[in-house]
């Protein structure tokens, strides 16, 4: 199997998700995983080109599609769930109509690449074994619930990945690196997706919705995988609790920060100092953690 | 031959359109005929007359009448001729009524018509051949295969009619999904006060044969004489001498053994006997939960058995047995509704299934009759049911309605309030399907006298917080979503054939629906008959299905095996397929088209390997006919020689 | 008269005996008026059907062929109309090859009570007949290859198969 | 039903074609909806729509179009693909929703036009600089929709983070970009 891997990190990781971008460069390098950022991407259209129809969303995600095929890569990872669907869109419309689709392209497309989220290249090209022996720093005793977010197995026909109802990549991913994973019965719940902007009460109780469950089934940090989902849960909460009149304080992490601490990669390389809840608390209690158990071991 | 022709007028619902004299005229000019009239009402008693006559008088060897539609007439007329001494296939009809007089004003053309319809009738005739029923004895033993309520309803009424009959049944006991329920709508009585004593006269009944733990390995065999291997699976406990006691159960060491009889809600011994009531009342042990079989080491049942019972190295038996008809009663099985990944069943202890309620409900039951949510024990304040999970559903490619879980449901939640006056039921459903007798009334008594909630709409999620169950759904009547907390959550899961049914119904040579449901004959005309003969169905095998209606099909399948056996042998329609030997080329084609398995080898003398047409089973479809490369095989009445001089008297 | 001689048009039908026979007669109760150019041939199942059968009608002059059994789950033998569809399929495209318009050919299914759907078919399938004129024989007709089915109530003959039977098919 | 439209003379506002459009343009059988309600049950967003999901379903049987595309829930809809997961009649009812709204916009009846406007200004920072440039499309959108406060409490925290690029990423394919938004949005009428 090829390493490479054309790597689209789309426009929310060149922004309010940079922490996103770095952690999933560090955590692919240390795995092996090369990543080639497709050359002079552009905007995959988001909901926006969407909304306007589906073949203006298939175009603009399309030329990212078609630089890849033009670099010779045949697997796009892109960590962006959105982007994801975008993407896979795109070579939906392609499949069903090559001639249309090119038209509005404006150029030439054979459609031959495949298109993965992190977790799927993480768990296709690595597993689960493999990651749990790489790890340095198991995150021992870390109850960390995964948020999928709704975009990510849905729907199943179009994600052709894990399940839509109740997922389990992340917590495959999560249980590698050593944290605790409780049954969280939202994994998969819209958190307001791209209305924080337009219709922000909704963002405020569809998300308090979601941290709500994570604390009441013990969470101590929330894991995600999409940059919408973290800066609704994160950078949000704070507007949340203000609206909800109460106090989460919840870590909201992206996955590829949690594998990369449990690889032991430097705190800067995955841009833990991006996040607006600051995850000293679940660090802490993995540093207790891991010293019980040094000690433990050390007086075994 | 010498053939007659009769034109009838009908009075003038032919003569009006079509110029009969002129039609009997020309059949004057067709090859071999030596006699034509035509006649106002040929199918009265003095027209039959008219025909008998002029058979005798003409030395008739063949007579067309040229008349309404045969599928109106022709036995009439086929037992006219018979009576004046001609085989009743020497006698053809050319139908110049419905296909002629009645569909055309233009007299020209139709007498044209008629008379070329005679030629047809004339040249098929001085094909014909006299065909002759044969008589074949039937085998008064009836085999029943499934002993849920419906098969034992049908064992029952075929041996209390003096019959033998052999049931053989999958499980330890019979007593199929009845014997789990613990009260049945729409009277609420107890199911075992009902089913007990028909099972127990079951084992009673000095006629019926119970091969239970048993399986139909192999059907061969017709109408009247099939010949059936039973495969008596290893029980490793000898059923002569075990006499029910359960002493084994008790000492069993091996205690976490899963109870399939209770829905997996409990746990049992590896030697176990499914229920109290258990017919037979015989101990089985699992293999796969006895310590014995793991590890070689325990035996403690062999030492406890009074009757020393118990043998380690029993192997699976087989038996055979001699039936002239068989009654399919296999049953149905449940959804399995992990697809519904959103409503967590099997991943949260308290979303049940319908069936495990009905379990919890019984005082058989794991709980003892006390109903209390599987997670701790705790009894429920309020119960959410689920209508139609795996039911009505595309998307689970279960597009059909399962028919009983309306009702189950309604009854289950009486039942709930019954036992927990203080509990409070939910039902989420789409529609309600409650169209039997007093059924309705009974879905009105949960909703006005036990106060039961119907929320019209689906359950989109069903997830926990706390320690209870959020039933996230809609009220489509509200056009609102609508959340209900609950202790329990019971889903009404939908009804699927029986596992292996499709393997079965290969057997038997009985065809099947694209879920797994038996065929019946006609949906409404032959509702417990199968395409094969001697083969009849009764209960859920044929879809889903009640009990008054599983057992009502019981009994109706029980008269048509009644009727058959009423006489000693059965008559055979001759007009069946027949092969000539000496051009069949022996290359099978016709063995793997013929739907009811009438052909099969027959080895010559000279080793030469020909096909043979049982003549009982065939049905004269006449597939064979249309597929043998060398035309071999021929479908009597309807012989290719047959019908291309029909078609050359059209033609030619 | 001498109905040998006459230039009138003619098809001839194969009709299975559970179901469009039952049809014809249906419509012959009702009254339902249709052209005369129909002559009827019994047979128990269009699974009896030989392809040879509308080969040799045509070839010896018959100026159309219709083939009506029950519709697809309906079968009376459970199968026999499934293996028909499938080898009057192969009729129809064959016919072209030994220069038959393949429109004198038409297979569809009609229950015992559809009486009008009956109706429609003959007068549909006659119409189509008349059109194309008397039977020139093998190699003479003007061939349209994949020509479009002229009749319109073919309903049947599409339809999916729902029966499943117990051996392979 | 909301929007307190209690009486409904089906036939004088029925839009015959309109089914077969929708089924057309979606490629979805919203005909076969039978009513369950499960897209309304799984739907995040029921509280705030004007009909829930599967009122929009029925509404479209029956040929309503002018109160489908004036609806607001159309608008709403973040397509979470709850409904799609879980429809029984395997409608993909996301889909349908995003039909709607291009018939909407079409039709020049967009309800929601600040989300509209959303939209506008997301694809004109794509078609100019290839990608969005977030930080400028939240100051267009703020002050065209005269709510100039929107999400200003947490400018400050960006910021502090470095997280809010000040100039735009400018690729250099944006002509390329440009073009193929021009081939779409051009073609719809205005609002
Ligand atoms: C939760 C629930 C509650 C219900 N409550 C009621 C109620 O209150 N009132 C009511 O009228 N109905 C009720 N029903 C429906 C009722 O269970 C059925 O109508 C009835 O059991 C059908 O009987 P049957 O004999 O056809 O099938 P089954 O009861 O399924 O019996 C079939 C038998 O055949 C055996 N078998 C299967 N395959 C083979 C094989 N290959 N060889 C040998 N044996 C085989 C099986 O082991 C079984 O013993 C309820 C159903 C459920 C699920
Ligand atoms: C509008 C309508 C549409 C229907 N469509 C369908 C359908 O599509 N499919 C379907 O399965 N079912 C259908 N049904 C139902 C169907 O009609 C019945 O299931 C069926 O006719 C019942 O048959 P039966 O023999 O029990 O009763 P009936 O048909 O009522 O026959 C009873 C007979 O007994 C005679 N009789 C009554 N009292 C006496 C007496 N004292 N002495 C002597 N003779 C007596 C009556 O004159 C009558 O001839 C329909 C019913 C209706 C009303
Ligand atoms: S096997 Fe022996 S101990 Fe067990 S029930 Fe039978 S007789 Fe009793
Ligand atoms: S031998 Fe097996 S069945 Fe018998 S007592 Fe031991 S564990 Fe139980
Ligand atoms: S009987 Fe009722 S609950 Fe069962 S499938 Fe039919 S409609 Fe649904
Ligand atoms: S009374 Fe008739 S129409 Fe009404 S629900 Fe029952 S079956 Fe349907
Ligand atoms: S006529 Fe039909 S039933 Fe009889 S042998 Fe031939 S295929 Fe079988
Ligand atoms: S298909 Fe014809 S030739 Fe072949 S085995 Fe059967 S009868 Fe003989
Ligand atoms: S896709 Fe739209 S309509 Fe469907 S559940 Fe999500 S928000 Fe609701
Ligand atoms: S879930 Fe599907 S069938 Fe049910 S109401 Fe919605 S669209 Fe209709």
């Amino acid at each position: 199997m090829k390493r490479t891997v054309a790597y689209y990190p789309g426009c929310s990781l060149e922004g309010l998700a940079e922490e996103y971008d770095r952690s999933t460069r560090a955590v692919c390098r240390a795995l092996g995983l090369e990543l080639v950022e497709i050359p002079d991407w552009n905007c995959c259209g988001s909901t926006p080109a969407h909304g306007y129809t589906p073949l203006l969303s298939a175009a603009l995600a399309g030329r990212n599609l078609a630089l890849a095929e033009d670099a010779g890569l045949d697997v796009v990872m892109t960590p962006c769930p959105g982007c994801l669907k975008a993407l896979k869109g795109s070579l939906e419309k392609y499949r069903e109509d090559p001639a249309c689709f090119q038209d509005a392209l404006g150029r030439s497309f054979d459609g031959r690449v495949r298109v993965v989220s992190i977790l799927q290249l993480l768990l296709e090209r690595i597993g689960p074994e493999a990651l749990a022996q790489a790890v340095r720093h198991p995150l021992t005793g870390a109850n960390v619930v995964p948020y999928y977010g709704c975009l990510l197995t849905r729907p199943a026909s179009f994600a052709q990945f894990d399940d839509p109802e109740n997922p389990v990549s992340m917590d495959r991913i999560l249980e590698a690196i050593g944290c605790t994973v409780p049954d969280f019965p939202f994994k998969t719940e819209c958190c307001g997706a791209t209305y924080g902007v337009t219709r922000n009460p909704i963002v405020t109780g569809l998300t308090g919705r979601i941290l709500d469950m994570a604390v009441r089934v013990g969470a101590a940090a929330v894991a995600v995988a999409c940059p919408l989902c973290q800066q609704n849960l994160d950078l949000r909460q704070q507007q949340v609790e203000k609206a909800n009149h109460r106090s989460f304080r919840l870590p909201v992490l992206y996955i590829t920060q949690l594998v990369g601490l449990a690889l032991g990669l430097a705190p800067e390389d995955l841009g833990l100092d991006k996040l607006f809840v600051s995850p000293e608390s679940l660090l802490s209690r993995i540093d207790q953690a891991s010293d019980t158990a040094d000690s433990l071991s050390n007086a075994g | 031959m010498r053939i007659g022709v009769f034109v009838c007028q009908c009075g003038t619902n032919i003569a009006s359109t079509v110029d009969t004299g002129a039609v009997a005229q020309r059949a004057l000019d067709y090859p071999d005929v030596v006699f034509a009239t035509d006649y106002m009402y040929t199918c009265s008693e003095p027209g039959q007359q008219e025909i008998q006559k002029a058979i005798a008088e003409h030395r008739l060897q063949g007579v067309v009448v040229a008349a309404c539609s045969p599928r109106m007439h022709e036995a009439t007329f086929r037992r006219a001729v018979e009576k004046a001494g001609l085989n009743r296939y020497m006698f053809e009809m050319a139908n110049i009524r419905e296909h002629v007089s009645w569909i055309g004003q233009d007299k020209g053309a139709n007498t044209l018509k008629a008379m070329e319809l005679v030629r047809m009738a004339v040249e098929k005739l001085r094909r014909n051949e006299p065909l002759f029923a044969s008589e074949v004895p039937i085998n008064k033993r009836v085999l029943v295969i499934g002993g849920g309520v419906a098969g034992i309803q049908a064992a029952l009424d075929c041996a209390d009619a003096g019959l033998d009959v052999v049931l053989v049944e999958r499980e330890q006991s019979i007593g199929g999904k009845m014997a789990k329920l613990d009260k049945t709508f729409p009277t609420i009585d107890c199911s075992s006060c009902i089913l007990g004593p028909k099972m127990v006269d079951v084992a009673q009944k000095e006629n019926i044969t119970l091969h239970a733990y048993s399986e139909v390995e192999a059907v061969s065999g017709y109408i009247g004489n099939f010949t059936v291997k039973i495969r008596k699976k290893a029980t490793y406990v000898d059923w002569d001498a075990c006499t029910g006691c359960g002493l084994c159960m008790e000492k069993c060491p091996s205690k976490k053994t899963v109870d399939r009889f209770n829905e997996n809600l409990g746990t049992t011994s590896a030697i176990q006997i499914p229920f109290p009531q258990a017919i037979p009342k015989k101990a089985r042990i699992q293999k796969d939960a006895c310590r014995y079989f793991a590890t070689g080491k325990c035996k403690v049942c062999q030492k406890i058995c009074p009757t020393n019972a118990i043998h380690y190295d029993m192997e699976d038996r087989e038996v055979v047995e001699e039936v002239g008809a068989i009654i399919v009663a296999t049953g149905y099985d449940l959804f399995d509704p992990a697809p519904y990944g959103e409503y967590g069943a099997g991943r949260y202890p308290d979303v049940i299934t319908g069936i495990q309620f009905e379990r919890i409900l019984s005082a058989s039951g794991p709980f003892g009759g006390h109903v209390k949510r599987p997670s701790d024990g705790k009894e429920p304040k309020d119960i959410v049911f689920v209508a139609c999970v795996g039911s009505r559903d595309k998307s689970v490619d279960r597009p059909y309605c399962s028919g009983i879980c309306c009702m189950y449901i309604a009854k289950q939640a009486i039942l709930a309030r019954d036992h927990l006056p203080g509990v409070q039921c939910y039902v989420f459903y789409m529609d309600i399907r409650s169209p039997g007798k007093n059924y309705d009334e009974f879905v009105r008594r949960a909703i006005e006298e036990y106060g039961v909630q119907y929320i019209r709409g689906r359950v989109g999620k069903i997830y926990p917080r706390g320690d209870r169950m959020v039933v996230q759904g809609a009220d489509t009547l509200l056009g609102a979503q609508v959340e209900v907390e609950a202790d329990l959550v019971v889903l009404a899961t939908g009804v699927e054939s029986s596992r292996g049914a499709k393997e079965l119904a290969e057997k038997l040579r009985i065809s099947y629906d694209q879920y797994g449901f038996y065929m019946e004959s006609h949906p409404k005309l032959r509702p417990v008959e199968t395409n094969t003969a001697g083969v009849y169905l009764a209960g859920a095998c044929q879809g889903p299905k009640d009990i008054p209606a599983s057992v009502a099909q019981g009994s109706a399948a029980a008269s048509k095996v009644l009727a058959l056996f009423a006489r000693d042998t059965i008559a055979t329609d001759p007009q069946v397929a027949g092969v000539l030997e000496s051009v069949c080329i022996g290359c099978g084609k016709c063995l793997s088209v013929c739907p009811f398995g009438a052909i099969q080898w027959k080895t010559l003398r000279d080793g030469s390997r020909k096909a043979e047409v049982l003549e009982t089973v065939c049905q004269g479809c006449g597939l064979c006919n249309a597929t043998c490369p060398p035309k071999a095989i021929q479908l009597k009445h309807f012989t290719d020689d047959q019908i291309l001089a029909e078609l050359d008297a059209l033609c030619a | 008269m001498d109905e040998k001689n006459d230039k009138q048009l003619r098809i001839v039908g194969f009709l299975c005996n559970w179901c469009s026979y039952g049809g014809a007669d249906t419509a012959g109760v009702c009254r339902f008026k249709q052209p005369p150019l129909l002559r009827i041939i019994r047979i128990p199942c269009t699974g009896r059907m030989d392809p040879l059968f509308v080969v040799k009608a045509l070839a010896q002059g018959a100026d159309g062929v219709l083939v009506s059994g029950c519709h697809p789950k309906d079968c009376h033998y459970a199968v026999g109309n499934f293996y028909a569809r499938r080898r009057l399929e192969l009729v129809k495209r064959f016919l072209p090859f030994v220069g038959l318009d393949p429109r004198r050919f038409h297979y569809t299914w009609v229950s015992a009570s559809e009486g009008q759907r009956w109706q429609q078919v003959v007068s549909e399938f006659s119409a189509v007949i008349q059109e194309l004129g008397p039977n020139p024989g093998f190699g003479q007709d003007a061939v349209t290859e994949n020509a479009p089915q002229a009749v319109s109530s073919q309903g049947g003959a599409g339809d999916t198969e729902r029966c499943i039977s117990p051996r392979s098919l | 039903m909301k929007n307190g439209q209690n009486l409904l003379r089906i036939q004088e506002s029925r839009d015959a074609g309109f089914v077969e459009r929708v089924e057309r343009e979606s490629g979805q059988r919203v005909s076969q909806c039978y009513q369950c309600g499960n897209c309304s049950a799984s739907c995040a967003y029921t509280h705030v729509y004007d009909f829930p999901a599967n009122q929009i379903m029925r509404l479209i049987q029956l040929g309503q179009r002018d109160m489908v595309l004036r609806c607001r829930s159309i608008w709403l809809c973040a397509q979470c693909q709850a409904c799609t997961t879980r429809c029984p009649c395997n409608i993909d009812v996301a889909r349908v929703m995003e039909t709607l709204r291009v018939m909407a916009v079409e039709a020049g009846q967009v309800s929601e036009k600040d989300i509209r406007l959303f939209y506008d200004e997301f694809l004109k920072s794509v078609a100019a600089f290839g990608r969005v440039f977030e930080t400028g499309l939240l100051a267009a959108y703020n002050l065209k929709t005269g709510k100039p406060l929107t999400d200003a409490d947490l400018a400050p925290q960006v910021l502090r983070k470095g997280k809010l690029a000040l100039m735009p990423q400018r690729i250099r394919g944006r002509k390329e970009v440009a073009a193929i938004v021009r081939r779409f949005v051009d073609a719809q009428p205005q609002r």
